[in-house]
């Protein structure tokens, strides 16, 4: 055991310390919920890419550098202390593409990947349905095959992060009756899907509501085979859940922060609270390392990241509602008050905690059903 | 020793509640910045705190208790607790009839300024008036509390002293928290009844039973420190400012607590401009900042009764 | 609304302060577990019954001094603040006690009262069996009638508190089948049962089992009826819910002693725990004041006393947590550890607050059940 | 970087395990104070930390820590890692043949004193070798683990500086706490997987599984941050202390946590002589006290954090 960084290691964190600090936007852009701020964050999005640092543990044919998962961490440490954007792609690259990866065609995987790595194409997942919520086995959105080859989409997805402004949309579509196993895993261009952007609480588009009459995809367009699509979304939430959806890096830079702030602020239960946060930020780093390890011995995640998502999307939220304790109403003022609002959404998305503990409840520690 | 609400306070809660039932939906939120307002006045609500000979209802704190908490349940937009609490303060004239602000020592804006004909600003040196400032909004968390960056030249002393004002505000503040966090349970409640999730409503779920049950503990224990705050400011008694910050943090950390079992109840939908929850979430996040948040009331009490303050009223 | 007491009330409160500023022993008793505690504290309620303090909320006649709700709360009040014995009668005066006035004969209230109230009688409470807790209602003892009169107790109970010293006894036998109409109140005196001390966390019999062999019990030791004997119980468990089994006057003392404690450490985020737990038993003492008037105006306490049983048991808990981490491995030189040993149970016995919880959610809240 | 365990670290926690099971089981907590330090010694565990040419195994802090996981998870009594950690500054041949108890500053008492051959006692100016003392019982929580106030004359100035001494020490019995923790929550699920009421083992309802979760993640949680501090001490980091005091404080939460859940999994019968649990409780409360409660370990993280001190290592 040791927490040792290979001089590799350190030669690559330097490498994206300098690059960050050379090219970090500042001012910050606008909110990426924003048409404005949407086409700001997707060409910071092709400036990342252009320096090879968008995707940096893909396969060097799709974009990346082939890098460990350490390594991505340490990207992910410097991205953040960086004060660098907010990741417009995230839908897709962190919870899209590791099913190409391990599901797709070679021909899927040139054909998306690429693009998803450069922000030409932005995905939007498209998961719940109103009925379909924490049960996401209920959808009842349906694909029917054409004569001839390729699908035609039907029904009423919502809550779909980013797709006011994406080009793409992927999620579960119904292709036979069995609850979990007629279920397929669709992509699909935006352009012909009806999107109504839905205003969240600090009023901008950051969900929408996407409504399928018959829109036409392509065979190729499913990912995997029809019947599929439980076990690839499980797969793909199991990642969202654990490494790649909200790295440690965020939280670190996060609780620096934060502590800044109880600092000034001079109370002292604040600042037991802050140190708290702080604490536990580097617990979550320091377990992801382990994790991280494990992933790259060849050992799945598994349930135990659902210990993770716990973990990460509470102390997030108990970050930002100490900033906003300690700022009052100066709180808007700052990026405390936008972090708060999203970091509010981390025990719902993803699956909700409710379900997460029961998942840990159930599957890790044993309990009966 | 009854400490219950008598039956005219209870009263005038519930004509203030039969006003905003009509006057302020939900929908008006949406489109109004001052619904229900022409109705309260009507009613006296804002002359409530007012002596008999200034056209007042000359009435104590504690005598608007209940119908503070229904202006927080009705999600009432405008400066509510500062145009009552401050009435007292204005010329003879002016209380109850005019819409008040207030900057507080600490707080650097006035909520709903634009509204307001007068500025009451409490400095810890006394408290001004203030006739015509110049406004600059600032973001906030409320779009139904717009908050404003004050300045002005000229004021006019007033000879109030600021701290009881302050104390005052802060307990009418938590008054309302506690409307607004009993609305934020009862729409969680009346959603868990109805959303089904895995062939069953998600209140029959334990996990979502025990949520709402400690919000019902929550907000069922604070509710009494706000009481005993108001009677302790109307009473003069030693510790009031102490009981005051008491009242406020519970108050708000009710508030807050209700505002997120709600969320996470809600789910995603929760989140969006679609439910009217947003409203009184809104609400508890802007009033729980308003005149000290709970962080800087429990640094209050936390150093009057470490200081040596312990004693208990009554 | 007032919070005003009156010049009686003022006057009663004096009265009390004075005598147990003359009475309270110190030292402090032995524990109430061992035998010669037990005595002691047995000596103790008589002293207090002679002063006529023991049951002042009672009628006269039984030894009481028929006062309101209030001046028992006062009475509570002054009781713990000046660090008073526990009361080893508190089974019986809290829990049979409400029973017998509201159920019982006048003959059984003139017979059990009165000797309850001086301490001539302790009584234990028999509720729960090895496999009946939580789910009181799946209790399997049994009771037979006798022919010509009486019935015969068979069957095992377990957590007896204060049974291993006490004189009578009183829980719920299955008379019939039905789950919860087959169940009456019975009154026993311990003397033919086999009582079984168990050891508690603190090594002393603060528990018992007991065996009923056929134990043989007068028919004037049913309370009530035959099968109304969840009813009753329901009653007293409501009660035990409420008001009279904690009383604020407790929890207000043990503040002080924490507030004391905290300030003494010089560590501000624990005085900022202390703190606010200083204002919840605040908080547990006017919402009292509030609920006693409320009962004292005739209405029910109801479901909404499960509000209360979880909000003090869970202070009582933390606080004294807190007081163990102020006092590291000192506690055990003070009555903190004790204290701490006690709290654990509260949050388990007079019906765990996973059960409250559940009350409070379908009976307060409406949600389905 | 490979956060993770090495085979022969495993290997050392898995033959402690394998002493303890047949030499500490909990009947042995009952009758015996030293169950299983025979088969620990012959291990070589308690000379682990020794280098070689002294006897020992030459062994850094983090190497031991899976062993002395194993020695909280079997509840496994005596001064464990105080004899383990004190061993490479006694005098060559003591270390790792004596039972030491150690006096840190702050701490009033020494666990099992009446069992050591040797006390080292901690001050702020230095450490000290005590040969004989006279010991007074004081009560304590943990009937495994008895308290002592000691009184001596003569000692014996040792060189090692006190500090870094007591961050192992803090260090280790977190590592304990950590196996305590793990297996109260081992307890917990295999009661609530057999105790019926209502019809269903206990285990499936939704408040039991989400509290036992909660457990999960804090023990999740906490053993990151105790081998972090390990590797931090054995490389003379430079925020160790700091780290060694996050370490001791989330384990002893963790623990804290786990022992207040499987009480509540397990009601009244928890409580009692009649269960094992009672012990693990108990060590749960004597080593969470033990160099520090978590309250005296969050206000140094606090003050070194708000200090300046937020150097992260790695």
């Amino acid at each position: 055991m040791d927490l040792d960084f290979s001089p590799a290691e350190r030669d690559f964190r330097a490498e994206v310390r300098d690059w960050l600090s050379a090219n970090v936007p500042d001012p910050p852009l606008p909110s990426m919920d924003t048409a404005e701020g949407f086409q700001a964050h997707r060409a910071w999005e092709a400036r990342l890419a252009a320096a090879r640092l968008s995707v940096v543990s893909w396969p060097e044919e799709y974009g990346g550098r082939g890098v460990s998962l350490i390594d991505w961490l340490i990207f992910e440490e410097e991205y953040w202390a960086a004060g660098a954007p907010a990741r417009v792609t995230q839908n897709g690259i962190f919870l899209l593409a590791p099913c190409l990866l391990r599901f797709g065609t070679p021909g899927q995987r040139a054909r998306w990947l690429p693009r998803m790595a450069s922000g030409a194409d932005v995905w939007a997942q498209a998961w719940s349905e109103p009925e379909a919520g924490s049960d996401l086995a209920a959808l009842t959105s349906r694909a029917e095959p054409v004569p001839g080859g390729g699908w035609r989409l039907y029904g009423h997805k919502t809550w779909s992060s980013r797709a006011a402004h994406a080009t793409h949309g992927f999620g579960l579509f119904r292709t036979s009756g069995a609850r979990h196993k007629g279920l397929t895993y669709f992509m699909f261009p935006l352009d012909e899907v009806a999107v109504r952007p839905v205003a969240q609480l600090d009023g901008l588009p950051g969900f929408a509501e996407l409504h399928f009459d018959g829109v036409r995809v392509e065979e190729s367009m499913v990912l995997g085979e029809a019947g599929q699509g439980w076990s690839i979304a499980m797969a793909t939430t199991s990642s969202e859940r654990g490494l790649t959806l909200r790295s440690p890096g965020r939280f670190l830079a996060t609780a620096d922060r934060l502590l800044a702030l109880a600092r000034e602020s001079g109370d002292p239960a604040a600042a037991d609270r802050a140190a708290r946060c702080w604490t536990e930020a580097e617990a979550y780093r320091l377990h992801t390392y382990a994790t991280a390890r494990r992933i790259m011995a060849g050992e799945a995640a598994g349930a135990a990241s659902s210990l993770g998502k716990i973990f990460w999307s509470e102390l997030d939220l108990r970050m930002h509602a100490l900033a906003l304790e300690l700022l009052g109403e100066r709180a808007g003022e700052t990026p405390w008050l936008d972090g708060f609002l999203f970091a509010l959404a981390g025990p719902i998305y993803a699956g909700t905690n409710e379900i997460q503990r029961t998942i840990v409840a159930e599957r890790v520690l044993g309990l009966p059903r | 020793m009854n400490f219950a609400f008598t039956d005219e306070q209870l009263a005038l809660g519930a004509a203030v509640r039969d006003v905003l039932r009509d006057a302020c939906p939900p929908a008006a939120l949406r489109t109004e910045r001052r619904p229900g307002w022409r109705g309260l006045a009507e009613l006296g609500f804002f002359a409530a705190l007012l002596p008999p000979e200034h056209d007042g209802l000359g009435l104590g704190l504690t005598d608007v208790l209940p119908a503070l908490e229904e202006t927080g349940r009705a999600c009432l937009p405008g400066p509510v607790a500062e145009t009552a609490v401050a009435a007292p303060l204005l010329p003879k004239a002016a209380g109850g009839e005019l819409c008040v602000s207030v900057v507080a020592p600490g707080q650097a804006y006035a909520a709903d300024a634009d509204l307001a004909d007068l500025l009451v600003v409490l400095r810890p040196d006394g408290a001004r008036l203030v006739q015509a400032a110049e406004l600059t909004p600032r973001p906030g968390i409320d779009p139904c509390r717009p908050l404003f960056a004050v300045a002005y030249d000229a004021y006019e002393p007033l000879e109030a002293p600021a701290g009881p004002v302050l104390h005052r505000l802060a307990v009418a503040t938590a008054a309302q928290l506690v409307g607004v966090a009993k609305e934020l349970l009862a729409r969680s409640v009346a959603y868990a009844r109805v959303r089904t999730q895995f062939g069953a409503p998600i209140g029959s779920f334990q996990a979502v039973k025990h949520r709402l049950a400690d919000v019902a503990v929550a907000v069922e224990f604070a509710a009494p420190l706000v009481w005993r705050a108001a009677l302790a400011l109307d009473a003069g008694a030693p510790a009031a400012g102490r009981d005051a910050s008491a009242a406020k943090a519970a108050a708000g950390e009710a508030a807050a607590l209700a505002a997120g079992s709600a969320l996470q109840v809600h789910g995603a939908v929760g989140y969006t401009d679609e439910l009217d929850l947003r409203f009184w979430l809104a609400r508890a996040w802007s009033l729980g900042a308003a005149y000290g948040t709970s962080a800087v009331h429990r640094e209050r009490v936390r150093a009057a009764l470490l200081g040596g303050d312990a004693r208990r009223w009554p």
